[in-house]
């Protein structure tokens, strides 16, 4: 069963076509990684399936075709996306950040045990939960934002760049907590991830993106077989 | 070199500007400036009095446009400084000032005023600075009726000057016309070099992140109080204007109400933008007749209509008006499918997408354009 | 030197120093204080303690725009950019300290800023090149990914012909193949301008390959300094800030 | 050359041998806009019913129908000036009746230079009566408001007792003129003004000029407030603070219905205004044939311009009148001719005027109507009853 | 001593009537993050239909409700077919849009009600009682006491419930809250309506006094503002306070200070405001924005 198809979606911010014709499935409880370059279109794939840009083609999230959905209903349906850069609400504090990002939820005393764990899971965070969110450092709002996503017990999460700016040891944390939530709440995910490294540690699959085109598909596996792919994104 | 990966680049590019759009804009500017020199010749005194009053109100947005388009500080008071200048001339005239001296200090006089509120307002921003820029007009009004030994009090002034020298062969109309269209051309070419280059920059980047100004090398603070300045002195210099134009000046000339008709005709006619500042002019001053022509007891709902339709229409101001159109045509050209209607679903454009307007035509493709 | 706000301590009585035409490495967990560092370099915040010198002067007290002058330039660990200006436009600001000419000069568009401005225009467009912006430099800056910001604000700051340049994660975002090659542009304008550059950054690859010394933060004090690789093996910043398993974010 | 100058057959701009064009331009929107809407409704009132009923007698023998045209001009002089360029520039004949005191003042220097006549104007500021020499094309029609500060003043002098005054005035020319007239009217007499305040129009009350006011005590309130709800607030707050004093109020701020009655005007010992005109509101009139026909006017062509009722309507509907009596006594289709059939009006009762107020232009420094009659609210029928002394 | 007292107390039933006001224009911006220019408007616009009701004799209290109902729908109607289409846009734009439409709603009420005031019946009893030498009004002490309910309830929705949580989250950042879920356009809309809804009662307060008419608020704004600024515009505390402070103000200054007299009288209180906010930028009970580098 999958859980997310894009079919030939194509994108353009005004009068920019960005994307061109771009196909993937994620599977229940998948995990799938995208690569490119910078302004390959990772972000803007993103930006389709959460329903922040104009969009055509077909993208079916659940049976359903939520093509052209904004992005409060995609949000609704399951869909938590952590966008790229700071995608925090600057004037509230920490912890009205993680409320909010629980909105749709009804279950109460479950918000409360879920804050908690976000907050074990991000201890800088348990330090600052009264300050305004803009006031944190670039790693703690990065962290803000993922562990925002986190509280909207979400079906499917589109990560962009959620390490970015993260300290090593944070970033390993983050992806740790990702898995396991893919593990034990049936999350699937959508990873986009310059560090290839902790992509890879964490996806099934991936598709390479290349000017807004898919450029390669295939398994980790099969990419990580590929002497381009190691170069480009491994160094290796 | 990470030629494999490297991204060809999606992005509408804007070259600069072509030779073809650059001896348009020639073609154009010499065409209106033809009309500007020709019409008064050949119009009678009420037309030549709107292209006048458009000259006045054009210097006034100017200098709004100064401080608050390009340097992105909301300011409500720029009707307090047209009314001071209009009396500092008005003082001069009466007091048989020669001419040049009235015309510097309408400027200058209004100027300090504006730099000394700057000096100690500069440090805030957003409304806090709008607040102070408020209570000027507000204490203004009274303050203007008070010392009336100066500004004649509430029944205001009648100045009559400017009269055309008799070897000139000229109107009194077709010459203060013309002194108006020639301070108004001087302070808009000084503007415009102005926002060009270095300190235009520097506006910009206050208005957008002062703490990137501030690691540029460029102080907020110094950089509001200097546009301040500036919006003050053009301010104080379309008081002269108005002086010369309208031959009165009161309290009425300086009241609140027409510090936010300036405000709406500025971004009305693009703010940031010095074709937009004279279009806003022109709106300023046709936008009344026309609502008169239409139906003079319903001026109130025909004029709030209106801006209300431009801003609907063109929401980046007249001066998108060519680029909107443009693209329409490109568009029209194009092959693209409908993009789904986004003004109805308000959630679903980025916000970068939402200001449409405001991205340029697509030129020519431009993948190849790097190595 | 330290730093606070309100109740929280953010710098703790720090001293390092960067040697002239080096490259200093500054590395910590989030939120232990690198950016606020850089910010109180820059004059952006008041340290409630201690001092600063560049060049051998004081500079606490100097507020930021002047610091722009006397020779220190930045980048921004979130990009900020005048989004609705071109690329180059963008990097012209750079110029800014070192242009000369007040209002007055420039609005009457005087010959001498003419050539100025036109001096800065050419250098500005040199540089983009560069950093193999080149094809973007007339294109507006809301219609670049978020990688190439960055780039245009290293081209920023470098215009401004600066002799400290503070780079705030500037490898952030960018793919293995990108950062190689900001490594190759960093190394190369250090050398030409005779550079001294501070850097933040979490890619430890990018800090072995070019750092001469790091300074490992914690929590706003001083955990250690060093080469790179001392610091890598250093079992207190393994344990602060790589985590246990040892570069596991990192290229094996 | 201006325009005033004949046109190709001798007539002026504006007038053909069946029509002649007149313009005014007042406030329409805005904060002025009632009194403002009122001037144009009540003259477009009575001019378009004496056009319907076949057009104005002039006294060159034509009939004439008059083309009304308005503008708004949001009491702005900047507006002002620019409606006037455009209606002379549409080939008005005469401006007639504009409201505003700064508005007027622009317009009016143009006015003498382009030898326009700037007439009839419905404002009370003696600038534009006195001194009619110096400016032989512009004249006022209602009584300035120093007359009726005058008016008051010679009532209590002639009470010959010794009175305390406070009085509360506007901060502009309306409020000085009126305290001008009254303090010439009571210089050297016993009456004295023990308290004096005044106010912005832009204020939204006035209660704390009352209480100040109100601790002197005076006997009599001299309330020079133009603004509706400012001078009802001074009643009821007066009274609230128990300082009952009598008050005298302007005549274009004592309507019965929409002033006197909700400031609760009983109480007071004495509530006096001088009074010219007829109120069609006021039950006393309903049988009054002026007042039906200025209602079936009004209600026919004047209530799309002003919805609500201000003194002003009945002031301008008046002045139809007055105009038609100038027009009858025009000999040439000129303005030089108008000019002097205009200011050659006396005696002249016209409708809508209380009786034995009449409109008399011959005087080089005053309004067309230079006296008002003194009237006393009477609780009791809702509307006035004539003085016989304080 | 009791004229003094009796100053005081004229002065806050001044600062009740701009309160009333600010306390409208700080619900909407923290529920949009917008300043209104309209909000006049909108109240005077819904007080016009409880003046039409009135008239066609129904009682006040019931008027005011369908005031407030009609308000509610008439600023999220104009949100949904006005405001939205600014929303995402230059915020200057937006301002001159709210300016659009207070131009416009002025011109619609002065079409069905003409411009000149009119008086309005209060909703309370139009009677004054005299306390140590000092006169109050029922009329301020009414309008004061639903002013404070208000400003507690307004407290209320914004610091404890989830959807004053939600509102402070899209006017904060929209496209970050969609993210969430928000039901961002709902909630703005929401927003205006219930700004629109306070519009009508603070019209119903205050037209008793100031006489409905179409610019019955136009200058009342102004004070408004200041209010609602130094305030701290996001604080209904901090805006009811300070609009008794210019209230008070304005009326001591005018009682006591013979140089500033009754004619500028009103520069006290914005000379003091200008002074408060040099010193206090976030205003009096305002917390400062964080902003980063
Ligand atoms: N608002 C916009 N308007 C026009 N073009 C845009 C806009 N945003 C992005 N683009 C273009 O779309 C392309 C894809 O951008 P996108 O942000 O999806 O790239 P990305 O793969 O996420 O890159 P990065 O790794 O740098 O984040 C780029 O070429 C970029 O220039
Ligand atoms: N203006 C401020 N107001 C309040 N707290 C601040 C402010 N600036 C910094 N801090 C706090 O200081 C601490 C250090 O922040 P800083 O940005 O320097 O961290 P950093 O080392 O750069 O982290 P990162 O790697 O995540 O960018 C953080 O906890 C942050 O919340
Ligand atoms: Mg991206
Ligand atoms: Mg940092």
């Amino acid at each position: 069963m999958s859980l997310l198809e894009l079919d030939g979606v194509s994108a353009s911010y005004g009068h920019a076509d960005v994307l061109h014709g771009v196909s993937f499935v994620l599977p229940d409880n998948g995990a799938t990684g995208l690569l490119g370059a910078n302004g390959a279109g990772k972000t803007t794939t993103l930006r389709a399936i959460s329903g922040m840009v104009r969009t055509t083609g077909r993208i079916v999230f659940d049976g359903r075709d939520i093509t052209g959905l904004g992005p409060d209903r995609t949000a609704a349906l399951g869909i938590a996306h952590v966008p790229e850069g700071r995608g925090t609400l600057g004037q509230l504090s920490v912890r009205e950040n993680l409320l909010v990002g629980a909105y749709r939820r009804r279950d109460r005393k479950q918000i409360a045990v879920d804050v908690d764990y976000c907050l074990d899971l991000f201890p800088n965070l348990r330090e600052r939960v009264g300050s305004n969110a803009a006031a944190l450092s670039g790693g703690e709002q990065q962290m803000l934002a993922v562990a925002r996503a986190f509280m909207a017990k979400p079906r499917v999460m589109l990560l962009d760049e959620a390490s970015l700016g993260l300290a090593p040891s944070t970033a390993r944390r983050v992806y740790d907590a990702v898995v396991r939530l893919r593990r034990e709440a049936q999350v699937a995910m959508v990873v986009v991830e310059q560090n290839a490294n902790l992509a890879f540690s964490v996806v099934d699959d991936a598709t390479v993106l290349e000017t807004g085109r898919v450029a390669l598909q295939g398994s980790s596996a099969e990419l990580l077989g590929m002497d381009a792919v190691r170069r480009a994104y491994l160094g290796g | 070199m990470a030629t494999a990966t490297r991204p060809a680049p999606a992005a509408t590019t804007t070259p600069p500007r072509s030779v073809v759009t650059r001896a348009a804009a020639a073609v154009a500017g010499l065409a209106v400036a033809v009309v500007l020199v020709v019409a008064p010749l050949v119009s009678s005194p009420y037309i030549n009095f709107q292209l006048a009053s458009i000259m006045v109100f054009a210097v006034a947005l100017l200098g709004l446009n100064v401080i608050m388009g390009y340097t992105g500080q909301v300011s409500l008071g720029q009707s307090a400084f047209l009314g001071l200048g209009a009396y500092i001339t008005a003082y001069g005239v009466l007091n048989d000032w020669p001419i040049a001296l009235s015309l510097l200090l309408s400027a200058v006089v209004p100027a300090a005023v504006g730099m000394l509120v700057a000096l100690a307002a500069a440090r805030l921003r957003g409304l806090a600075l709008a607040m102070i820029t408020l209570a000027l007009p507000i204490i203004g009004v009274p303050l203007a009726r008070r010392f009336d030994g100066f500004t004649g009090g509430s029944q205001g002034q009648v100045v009559s000057w400017l009269r055309a020298p008799e070897s000139l062969g000229l109107a009194n109309d077709q010459w203060r016309y013309y002194v108006v269209a020639v301070i108004a051309l001087v302070a808009f070419l000084l503007v415009r070099n102005l926002v060009r280059g270095r300190i235009g920059r520097s506006f910009a980047i206050v208005k957008e992140n002062e703490a990137v100004a501030l690691s540029m090398g460029v102080s907020p603070y110094r950089t509001k109080v200097l546009a301040f300045t500036i919006a003050s002195a053009l301010g104080g210099l379309s008081g002269f204007m108005y002086l010369a134009v309208v031959q009165y000046t009161s309290p009425e000339t300086l009241v609140f109400a027409t510090s936010i008709n300036l405000v709406a005709a500025m971004v009305i006619g693009g703010s940031a933008s010095i074709v937009g500042t004279a279009l806003g002019a022109l709106y300023y001053v046709l936008v009344p007749v026309l609502a008169g022509q239409v139906n003079s007891s319903r001026t109130a709902l025909i004029s709030g209509a209106v801006l209300l339709a431009v801003l609907f229409v063109l929401p980046a101001g007249l001066v998108s008006l060519p680029r909107r159109l443009a693209r329409r045509r490109s568009a029209r050209r194009g092959t693209r499918t409908a993009p789904h209607d986004t003004a109805d679903d308000a959630a679903t454009p980025t916000s970068t997408d939402g200001s449409a307007p405001a991205v340029p035509a697509p030129a020519a493709t431009t993948t190849d354009q790097h190595p | 030197m330290s730093l606070r706000f309100g109740g929280i301590t953010v710098l703790d009585d720090v001293s390092f120093d960067a040697p002239r035409g080096g490259i200093l490495g500054l590395v910590g967990p989030n939120g232990a204080g690198k950016t606020s560092l850089f910010n109180c370099i820059s004059g952006h915040y008041q340290p409630a303690a201690g001092s600063i010198l560049v060049d051998g002067t004081e500079t606490v007290r100097t507020p930021a725009w002047r610091m722009a002058r006397l020779g220190l330039a930045r980048t921004f660990q979130h990009p900020a950019l005048r989004l609705d200006a071109t690329v180059l436009e963008n990097v012209l600001l750079g110029a800014h300290s070192w242009l000369p000419g007040g209002p007055v000069a420039w609005a009457l568009r005087l010959p001498t800023t003419r050539r100025h401005e036109r001096e800065a225009r050419a250098r500005a467009l040199e540089l983009v090149e560069r950093t193999g912006l080149g094809w973007a430099a007339h294109t507006r800056a809301d219609e670049l990914s978020h990688g190439l910001h960055k780039g245009v604000e290293l081209c920023r700051a470098l215009l401004a012909r600066p002799k400290l340049l503070l780079l705030d994660e500037p490898a952030a975002g960018l793919s293995h193949a990108e950062v190689e090659q900001l490594i190759g542009t960093v190394r190369a304008v250090r050398q030409e301008f005779d550079l001294t550059v501070v850097v933040v950054e979490h890619h430890m690859g990018l800090i072995s390959a070019l750092t001469d010394r790091v300074v490992v933060l914690d929590h706003g004090a001083k955990l250690m300094e060093g080469t790179a690789a001392q610091a890598q093996s250093d079992p207190r910043v393994v344990e602060a800030y790589l985590g246990k398993e040892v570069g596991a974010g990192e290229p094996a | 050359e201006s325009s005033g100058g004949l046109g190709g057959d001798g007539s002026s701009p504006g007038i053909t041998d069946d029509s002649i064009s007149i313009g005014i331009s007042s406030p329409l929107s805005g904060p002025t806009a009632g009194p403002g809407s009122c001037t144009v409704a009540g003259l477009a009132a009575y001019i378009e019913a004496q056009n319907a009923d076949g057009g104005f007698e002039f006294g060159d023998g034509n009939t004439r129908q008059v083309e009304f045209t308005y503008l708004d001009d949001v009491y702005d002089p900047a507006r002002a000036v620019s409606n006037f360029r455009q209606l002379t520039d549409q080939g008005i004949f005469a401006y007639v009746g504009a409201l505003g005191t700064p508005t007027n003042a622009a317009v009016m220097p143009i006015a003498e230079e382009e030898e326009v006549p700037q007439v009839l104007l419905t404002t009370g500021a003696r600038t534009f009566s006195e001194d009619q020499e110096a400016h032989p094309w512009t004249t006022g029609f209602v009584p300035t408001y120093a007359t009726e500060g005058r008016a008051f003043g010679e009532l209590l002098v002639a009470a010959d007792r010794p009175i305390t005054v406070a009085t509360l005035a506007q901060n502009d020319d309306f409020g000085q003129s009126y305290l001008d007239g009254f303090t010439e009217a009571t210089e050297g007499s016993q009456v004295e003004v023990v308290a004096s305040a005044t106010y912005e129009p832009t204020d939204t009350t006035l209660d704390s000029q009352v209480t100040e006011l109100a601790a002197s005590n005076a006997d009599v309130l001299l309330s020079a407030v133009s603004v509706t709800p400012l001078q009802v607030g001074v009643l009821t707050k007066a009274q609230s603070l128990g300082w009952l004093p009598s008050i005298f109020l302007p005549s274009n701020t004592s309507t019965p219905g929409t002033i006197l009655q909700p400031g609760g005007a009983e109480a007071y010992p004495a509530v006096f205004t001088p009074s010219f005109s007829k109120n069609p509101n006021s039950p006393a009139f309903a049988e009054d044939e002026d007042v039906q026909a200025y209602n079936a006017a009004f209600e026919e062509y004047g209530s799309q311009i002003a919805t609500t009722y201000t003194p002003h309507c009945t002031w301008s509907y008046a002045e139809g009148a007055v105009l038609a009596e100038a027009f009858a006594g025009m000999e040439e289709p000129t303005r030089e001719s108008f000019m002097t059939a205009l200011r050659s009006i006396s005696d002249f009762q016209a409708p809508m005027l209380l009786d034995g107020i009449t409109v008399d232009t011959t005087s080089d420094d005053e309004a067309a109507i230079s006296t008002v009659e003194l009237v006393r609210y009477d609780a009791g029928t809702g509307g006035f009853a004539p003085v016989d002394g304080f | 001593m009791s004229y003094f007292v009796q100053v005081v107390v004229d002065g806050l039933s001044n600062g009740a009537i701009y309160a009333a006001l600010a306390l409208a224009i700080v619900l909407v911006h923290r529920a949009t993050g917008l300043v209104n220019f309209a909000q006049g408007g909108m109240a005077v616009a819904a007080t016009f239909v409880a003046f039409a009701l009135t008239r066609a004799g129904v009682p006040v209290l019931l008027a005011l409700l369908a005031a407030v109902v009609f308000g509610f729908v008439l600023g999220a109607l104009l949100e949904r077919g006005v405001m939205r289409h600014f929303e995402r846009g230059d915020p200057d734009t937006a301002v001159v849009a709210t300016i659009a439409l207070l131009v416009l709603l002025t011109g619609a009420s002065a079409f069905f009600f003409g411009y000149e005031p009119q008086p309005f019946p209060s909703l309370f009893p139009n009677r004054t009682f005299e306390v140590l030498g000092v006169f109050v009004s029922f009329r301020s002490i009414g309008t004061i006491l639903v002013l404070i309910a208000v400003m507690v309830g307004l407290q209320l929705l914004f610091r404890s419930t989830k959807l004053g949580l939600a509102m402070r989250a899209v006017a904060d950042n929209p496209e970050s809250s969609a993210l969430s879920a928000l039901p961002v356009s709902r909630l703005l809309m929401i927003g205006w309506g219930l700004a629109a809804g306070l519009g009508a009662v603070a019209g119903v307060l205050v037209a008793p006094q100031l006489f409905i008419s179409p610019g019955m608020l136009d200058f009342v704004l102004v004070y408004a503002l200041a209010a609602a600024i130094l305030g701290g515009l996001d604080s209904p505390v901090g805006a009811v306070v300070a609009a008794a402070f210019i209230g008070v103000a304005e009326n001591l200054a005018g009682a006591y200070l013979d140089v500033v007299g009754d004619d500028l009288k009103i520069a006290v209180p914005f000379v003091a405001v200008m002074v408060i906010l040099v010193v206090r930028p976030q205003g009096l009970f305002g917390r400062k924005t964080t902003v980063r580098v």
